[in-house]
């Protein structure tokens, strides 16, 4: 055949597209160990990605040349976070090439031997054996499965995975469980669904200690909102007041910074109601019709019950709810009346001040705020999430190992006992294991979490650890725990592997986030989704059926045609077409973007996300799902739990022995929180309080040096982490600035730098969780769990200082 | 011919970085390690500085973004001896990293201390940078560019389309990642850009004004519209 | 007077081979003697480096364009064997590179070849009569090279668009400038 | 002119002749010294500049007040012999040459410091490839090697007819000293010609060593920064220069007087009178200081205030006080009462001085750089084994320099100490007379009014 310009020409046509396809067979060490360079064929690609420093959920778009990733930007298209960055995001790219990640499966020789590496069959060879021999000896439920903060198919899969092995213990490591709703908000408004606020539309936030910029529900949403507060077009500057014992960087931007005196934000709420009952600036017209228990009551049986109300008035005069909490009543007055009069105005407080003893009822202090100024069921208020029309999945067969195992107790004890409300329990989990109650654990995977490092209570768990027969880490890294497993079998990086995210936090809309990889695996790792896949086929039975997907990606694929099919929401896209949808919506039209679901799917990777902003649930029968349809100030479900617990386990349970409940009466069941005298520590005179830092990824980021070098602005410090001394309790002490000083709590003792910042209280130190190497504020707190979430307590220690 | 410019509203900086760590991924700025860092040889083009306010005994804090200012009369680029820093027909002040002889009188000249100099060798090339963007060397200076790579590749892409390069299509990586949409940028000549009309708000004040440097990155100030 | 000059010459002549040494390129050799010359009888340079007109890189050819005319084997020579044998292996050809632009330069060749219509040869030299790859780049281009035709090329006037010469865009024209920051990086 | 059977200024050219153990010595010691300097300069141009203590912000530092102040001593020669020169001060002639030559060291030194200093000295031609008219460094650069230029032509000059009598007299080296001399056979006319040529050159140097200093001074002053944007840098730099350089000549005329025998030739009334000049100068320089510091004090401009509190008090108060120490009170107990022990005392102040000029360098380079206008952390300064080695070798490299000189050329004029006995005295006796009111000339005799 004679080879012409124009046959040269059709061809090259027809393979164009093939070369596209083909590109990223070959790893990138691979390439470079064939001394190909970048030149050689720079196809520049930007690929929808999602941001899994964080449980921002934030959508970014990775900039690739020939899979090499070259930058990360946010993906304009997003609605969570609209193309806006927050700093961590750019650490993905430092995550990606630190040059010690692990290049592929390591197995242990021995229980003590060296780690080695391994090819991948034999890695997996050695799980799956393993696996199932525990489940033929009847031993599934002694495998836990230890998660971290993730959300989406994921954890659908590991949940799956559980429930068909056989196993109860599927424990999750997440400050808020995305498919439970705040507690308080089942207990005051009994909605089941995930809450949202409208801070968007908000003219006053007063913000409990919630890191609204930092660390909140992901602080570029919290940012957006912010700056949405402060001027957006002709709208007047709204005002944002934020309590907090410490002057981060939300009380720093905020109009008012009310410093408070840690634990007792309960406490100023209820100060704050009082004022707005005594002058009146209450919604008086929602707090009649929609709310219960703010006035005294009698019930069925004629006993007579105090409201709200007289509580608040009698108990929490100004000048008690001033000394208890620090604040002037003058400062209380006024953010009273400014609660009263900018509308709308919001109320939260998620996290943070609530780190306390009495968790719940400062949560629930806290959140009657909102009722008081009528916020529930308006513009600017409080949401509920709507759900997500994924595909539903088939039924999990269980066969008799699985149904036998999975019915034993959890090693935690969660949903049990004192943690009767609560879904994880990983505080209690070291010490569970240690005793091996109610049984040993015989194999523990640990996925998306480094417990020797996070956990408060790391040595216990480091000695658990030991007892376990078989550790399998998926880290992607040698951190700390994985560095003491027996079997390693390395996730991708985030930028690496195909992901999805079903955000259900803050922003109120739900949205289904979806990533194919944005890069060619630089090393030989693999999805660790698709590795459940594969171990789950080879033990094959009913686990098999359960999870009979080939790649991770068919079972995305499975899932995101719910919402092809659901006829509502759409494929994230360009402002205009966008909010031309919305108002054809609004008028009922809604028609349908793509012919077929192929086409729907191709956009969805192409855009990064589907979304319905529309159908939220706003309304006050919405939001208001108690039997009685009403606000309860006084909870009738929590009574409903504790008069359970009290028939099954007698007034001295665990769990109303945990609640303290057996003397309170109704104060139980009502926001009250109690006001303890103020204790003076002889041997431990300052409170600890640590918080976390808007530069930290989720995992620490030691190897993201970028963040290392900058961690905050508002000290002067670099690489290491610190501790933040008031200058005059610095003075007092004879520490200056930048000098060396021991912490120490009851429990240990860390050497740190000393800052001597004035945003904070005299009698408190603060500690970040700094990401990098070096001491870490977990060596001195003492390992508490908050009853309602099963998390730690992580501000309630009580540490001295002095100079190293 | 566009003249570039940049607004900062103080009242939305969170003080939150993300703007550093963009501009660090988007000009391959270096990490330079615990050791460098601790003899305060962090190199950040963007940086955030920390004002706390004296007249609030509460200490409220001021954060402030500083890029390079790019001054319209800037003291930077007349102590250059081989024109290696210089302001260009748009405004920009240019840094060419290939003239540069490290002598730095720029560094030493520059009110708002934007320049930095590459004490060693901090980074070769590598995977994970941006191919549009210079690895720098040892012994030189360097500094924020406004992103000006961005310019040239907008301009490339609008010339091959024919047509004009349009608002909002060249943006630095610090003003695209804002998440408090702090950062405004675009041409300051044409009256009718954001940057133009902030730029005339009563809140807009320059740094060190007085040096007469005429900075083309403005600020907003804090709280409500005076004036 | 004798003896230190011959000493002085003879270091000189030291010092000058280690300047040598030191600064003169090596040879490069290519995987494959591709023969330009062959391949430009039937084709344009930019159907095979094809990145030339759509953004900065040129680029070489993958081995997908390759294929797409030796997929056959036809030929049977010894390079296109080794071409095939690297296909078969599913690996790109490991050119090796002769021509780099020092990194602190722009440089887009989709603005010099489609919107300028610069020649390839203007930079590239004869590539069309080479029947091997060459072994080091056929031009030394220096920074002058480039100001040279960018002063040169400020594109024609208006008066001389009315006595016919080819007018650029109006575009165009202002982008031919000698301004340090449209070239440096 | 110069007879060569005249002897009695034999001991001038001995250093020439004889080469003692102690030249050896310090042949040894010095290079050592500039050893240090060569490792130090080999680690920096491997490592980068990192290798010193500069950082940000402060990020000139040893290097460029060595500059300045190595640049400042070139003016204790050329200068001062020119002026003196032309004043026709008779007690100048053992001096000049000893002047002229700490000059031209000193001034390859100092150019060096910028070299040392830079980032890429590979590129250092680009400052004349492509060099900014409007940059103070290139004022220096043209300014430097213009004053450069000019030192080596007035200091050889004058060394023609003493390189012809090394010519004459001595074996070695006598290709070297046959080009050199450019044929002086000490005729009439060779001598007017010569005498002439230096006259020229005085004249010349005078105002291109003003503008070095100056020119040196502009690259701080033309910027904003406080406490450098000064008006009255270019005089209160080109004071401190002279200041610190009469200095310079007289500890290398004492070290000299020591080491090769001069007392004869370098004796009390002259380090009397540059005692005395040094006194001037250290009330001159106090004056400009103070000028200085309190328009900066009285204006209070904040950015100021910062930079000369941190002078006063703050982090560079050793510095400071130090500097005030040694370049004013020290000098002034010293030098105000000459009469006795006249070389301890100079000596004294002249060490000091030196001490105080390169402080005052340091105090006027870093400090500034230290407190940036924006909220910036404050950045202190401490160099490191690199920048003193680098000093060190400076320090070692000049006196190498100006000691291997020594071995070549004599280090006091031969032939002007000879013209002094010959023709100097009969002229000062002349000139005297024309000074004095009883020696009527006739021509200026007024007319006599009686007559």
């Amino acid at each position: 055949m004679r080879v012409t310009r124009r046959t040269f020409l059709q061809v090259l046509g027809g393979t164009a597209g093939a070369a596209a396809l083909a590109r990223g067979q070959l790893t990138t060490t691979e390439q470079a160990g064939q001394n190909l360079e970048r030149w050689a064929t720079p196809e520049e690609v930007g690929v929808p990605s999602l941001c899994q420093q964080c449980p921002g959920g934030c959508g970014i778009l990775v900039r690739t040349l020939d899979g090499e990733v070259a930058g990360i930007s946010g993906n304009a298209l997003h609605p969570i976070n609209r193309g806006a960055l927050c700093p961590k995001a750019f650490g993905g790219l430092q995550l990606l090439y630190d040059p010690h990640r692990l290049k592929g499966p390591m197995a242990r020789d021995g229980k003590h031997g060296a780690l080695r590496p391994i090819a991948w069959e034999e890695a997996l060879r050695l799980a799956t054996q393993r696996l199932a021999e525990l489940r033929q000896q009847g031993l599934s439920h002694t495998v836990a499965i230890l998660g971290g903060q993730y959300r989406g198919y994921r954890d659908t899969l590991w949940k799956r995975f559980a429930e068909a092995y056989g196993t109860p213990n599927y424990i999750r490591v997440r400050c808020l469980a995305p498919e439970h709703p705040a507690l308080t908000h089942r207990l005051m408004q009994g909605v089941e669904a995930p809450l949202g606020y409208d801070l968007a539309q908000a003219r006053l936030i007063l913000s409990f200690g919630a890191g609204l910029l930092e660390s909140w529900l992901g602080p570029v949403h919290g940012s957006l909102a912010f700056a949405n507060l402060r001027s957006a077009g002709d709208r007047p500057r709204g005002r944002l007041i934020h309590v907090d014992p410490r002057r981060s960087q939300t009380a720093a931007k905020a109009d008012r910074w009310v410093p408070i005196i840690p634990g007792t934000d309960g406490i100023l709420a209820l100060g704050l109601a009082n004022a707005l009952i005594r002058e009146r600036l209450y919604d008086h017209e929602f707090v009649e019709t929609h709310t219960f228990g703010f006035e005294d009551w009698v019930d069925e049986t004629g006993q007579r019950h105090t409201g709200f109300k007289n509580l608040v008035l009698r108990e929490y005069g100004l000048i008690t709810v001033s000394r208890a909490t620090g604040v002037p009543v003058k400062t209380i007055l006024e953010v009273a009346r400014d609660l009263a009069t900018i509308k709308p105005a919001v109320v939260i407080g998620e996290r943070g001040p609530s780190y306390g003893p009495d968790d719940l009822h400062t949560r629930m202090a806290i959140h009657s705020l909102n009722a008081l100024v009528g916020n529930i069921g308006v513009p600017g208020g409080l949401m509920i999430q709507g759900d997500l029309p994924l595909t539903p999945l088939p039924p999990v067969a269980q066969d008799l190992a699985a149904k036998r195992g999975g019915a034993r107790p959890r090693i935690d004890g969660a949903g049990l006992g004192e943690y009767l409300l609560v879904s994880d329990a990983p505080q209690a989990l070291p010490e569970r294991m240690l005793s091996r109650d109610p049984y040993p654990v015989n194999a523990l995977f640990l996925f998306a979490s480094n417990p020797l490092a996070n956990h408060p209570a790391k040595e216990a768990f480091a000695k658990a650890m030991e007892q376990v027969p078989l550790v399998v880490s998926f880290s992607p890294f040698l951190d700390e725990s994985s560095a003491l497993a027996d079997l390693i079998l390395p996730d991708h990086t985030y930028l690496e592997r195909w992901q999805d995210d079903q955000v259900t936090h803050l922003a109120g809309f739900t949205c289904f986030s979806l990533a194919q990889a944005a890069a060619t695996p630089r090393h030989d790792t693999r999805n660790t989704a698709d590795v459940v896949l594969q171990i789950a086929k080879t033990l094959g039975g009913s686990i098999a059926k359960s999870l009979p997907w080939k790649t991770f990606e068919a079972l995305l694929h499975e899932g995101a045609q719910g919402l092809y099919e659901a006829g509502r929401g759409y494929v994230v896209s360009v402002h205009a077409e966008e909010s031309l949808r919305k108002i054809l919506e609004r008028q009922g039209y809604w028609a349908p973007e793509f012919k077929t679901y192929d086409e729907f799917w191709q956009a969805l990777l192409k855009r990064g996300a589907w979304w319905d902003p529309t159908s939220l649930p706003v309304g006050r029968n919405a939001l208001l799902r108690t039997p009685s349809g009403k606000f309860e100030f006084y909870s009738t479900s929590l009574k409903r739990w504790v008069d359970e617990a009290t028939k099954r386990e007698g007034k001295t349970g665990p769990f109303v022995t945990a609640l303290g409940g057996q003397d309170r009466g109704d104060l139980l069941f009502l926001p009250a929180v109690a006001i303890s005298p103020a204790q003076e520590a002889e041997a431990f005179p300052l409170r600890l309080i640590t918080y976390r830092l808007v530069t930290r990824p989720l995992g620490g980021g030691k190897n993201q040096p970028w963040l290392l070098e900058q961690p905050a602005v508002h000290v002067k410090t670099s690489w290491e982490n610190w501790v933040e001394v008031h200058p005059e309790t610095g003075a007092k002490l004879g520490i200056s600035d930048g000098d060396w000083v021991w912490v120490e709590s009851a429990k240990g003792r860390i050497r740190l730098r000393a800052k001597l910042y004035s945003g904070t209280r005299r009698d408190v130190v603060q500690i970040p969780l700094f990401g990098g190497k070096g001491p870490n504020p977990n060596d001195l707190i003492a390992n508490e769990a908050d009853l309602f979430r099963g998390f730690g307590l992580l501000n309630t220690t009580r540490v001295r200082i002095g100079k190293a | 011919m566009a003249l570039w410019g940049m607004v900062i509203d103080l009242d939305r900086c969170t003080g939150c970085q993300a703007c550093v760590m963009a501009c660090k991924a988007e000009n391959n700025v270096p990490a330079v390690g615990p050791k460098e860092a601790s003899r305060e040889r962090i190199i950040s083009w963007m940086q955030v500085l920390t004002e706390e306010d004296k007249e609030h005994p509460d200490g409220k804090l001021r954060f402030l973004p500083r890029p390079c200012l790019h001054c319209d009369d800037p003291p930077c680029t007349k102590v250059c001896p081989v024109y290696a820093t210089y302001r260009d027909p748009e405004g920009i002040v240019a840094q060419i990293y290939a003239r540069c002889i490290g002598c730095r009188f720029c560094m030493a000249a520059c009110p708002y201390n934007a320049k930095y100099f590459n004490w060693h060798t901090y980074q070769k090339e590598g995977p994970g940078q941006n191919p549009d963007v210079s690895v720098r060397q040892k012994g030189i200076v360097e500094k924020c560019t406004f992103c000006h790579h961005r310019l040239q590749k907008a301009r490339e892409r609008a010339l091959a389309e024919h047509r004009e390069i349009e608002p909002g299509e060249y943006v630095p990586a610090c003003a695209e990642a804002c998440p408090a949409r702090a950062i405004v940028f675009g041409d300051l000549s044409d009256p009718s850009s954001e940057v133009s009309k902030l730029a005339r708000s009563p809140r807009a004040f320059r740094l060190q004004e007085e040096l007469g440097t005429k900075p083309k990155v403005i600020y907003l100030t804090e709280g409500e519209a005076r004036g | 007077m004798r003896g230190p000059g011959v000493v002085a010459l003879i270091a000189l002549g030291l010092l000058a081979w280690g300047a040598w040494y030191l600064l003169a390129e090596p040879a490069i050799s290519q995987p494959i003697q591709f023969p330009h010359k062959k391949h430009v009888e039937l084709l344009e340079c930019t159907d095979c480096h094809t990145r030339a007109t759509k953004g900065p890189v040129a680029g070489r050819p993958s081995m997908e364009t390759c294929l797409s005319c030796h997929s056959s084997g036809e030929g049977n020579s010894v390079e296109e064997k080794k071409l095939l044998a690297f296909a078969e292996r599913g690996l790109e050809v490991p050119w090796k590179r002769v021509w780099r632009l020092p990194s602190h330069v722009f440089f887009s060749h989709r603005t010099h070849v489609v919107v300028a219509k610069v020649k390839c040869q203007s930079c590239h030299g004869p590539m069309e009569t080479l029947d091997r790859p060459p072994a080091r780049p056929l031009k030394t281009l220096s920074m002058n090279d480039c100001i040279a035709c960018h002063e040169k090329g400020v594109g024609p006037s208006e008066e001389d668009e009315q006595k016919g010469a080819k007018p650029v865009e109006a575009v165009a024209r202002r982008r031919i400038s000698t301004d340090c920051n449209v070239c440096h990086r | 002119m110069a007879d060569p059977a005249d002897t009695r200024d034999a001991i001038l050219l001995a250093p020439i002749e004889r080469t003692g153990r102690g030249f050896y010595w310090a042949v040894a010691i010095l290079s050592l010294g500039v050893l240090w300097g060569a490792v130090a300069y080999a680690v920096q141009l491997d490592g980068g500049l990192g290798v010193t203590g500069l950082h940000q912000p402060v990020s000139w530092g040893f290097y460029v007040t060595n500059f300045v102040f190595f640049i400042g001593i070139s003016h204790a020669g050329t200068l001062i012999s020119a002026i003196l020169r032309l004043s026709r001060a008779e007690w100048r002639r053992p001096i000049t040459r000893m002047a002229e030559v700490i000059t031209v060291m000193v001034l390859f030194i100092g150019a060096g410091q910028i070299l040392v200093d830079l980032g890429r000295p590979d590129r250092v031609m680009n400052v004349i490839r492509h060099g900014r008219y409007q940059s103070p460094l290139l004022w220096d650069a043209t300014s430097i090697s213009a004053y450069l230029t000019a030192s080596l032509v007035y200091l050889w000059l004058p060394m023609i007819p003493d390189i012809a009598i090394l010519r004459d007299r001595l074996g070695k080296r006598k290709f070297f000293y046959t080009v050199l001399a450019l044929g002086w056979q000490g005729t009439e006319r060779q001598h007017k010609v010569l005498n002439r040529a230096i006259a020229v050159m005085a004249v010349l140097v005078i105002p291109i060593a003003v503008s070095v200093h100056t020119v040196v001074s502009f690259v701080f002053s033309m910027t904003l920064q406080p406490m450098w944007h000064s008006t009255i840098f270019g005089p209160y730099f080109v004071v401190g220069a002279i200041f610190s350089g009469i200095a310079a000549l007289i500890v290398a005329m004492l070290i000299f007087r020591k080491a090769y025998g001069l007392q004869g030739y370098l004796r009390p009334i002259h380090f009397r009178y540059l005692g005395q000049l040094l006194l001037v100068m250290a009330l001159l320089w106090f004056y400009f200081t103070f000028t200085e510091y309190l328009t900066g004090y009285y204006g209070g401009e904040v950015e100021e205030m910062k930079v000369f509190w941190g002078k006063f008090w703050g982090p560079f108060s050793l510095f400071f006080w130090g500097m005030v120490l040694a370049n004013f009170v020290i000098p002034l107990f010293c030098l105000v009462r000459l009469e006795r022990r006249t070389i301890g005392k100079v000596l004294t102040a002249s060490l000091s001085v030196i001490v105080g000029m390169w402080l005052e360098r340091f105090i006027i380079v870093v400090p500034t750089l230290s407190y940036p206008r924006l909220p910036f952390p404050e950045g202190i300064y401490w160099p490191t084994w690199v920048e003193w080695g680098e000093t060190a070798a400076s320090f070692a490299l000049f006196a190498l320099f100006y000691l291997l000189f020594t071995k070549v050329f004599p280090i006091i004029s031969i032939w002007e100490i000879q013209e002094g006995r010959e023709v100097g005295l009969k002229e000062v006796e002349e000139r005297l007379l024309t000074y004095l009111p009883d020696t009527v000339e006739p021509e200026f005799t007024p007319v006599d009014r009686g007559g």
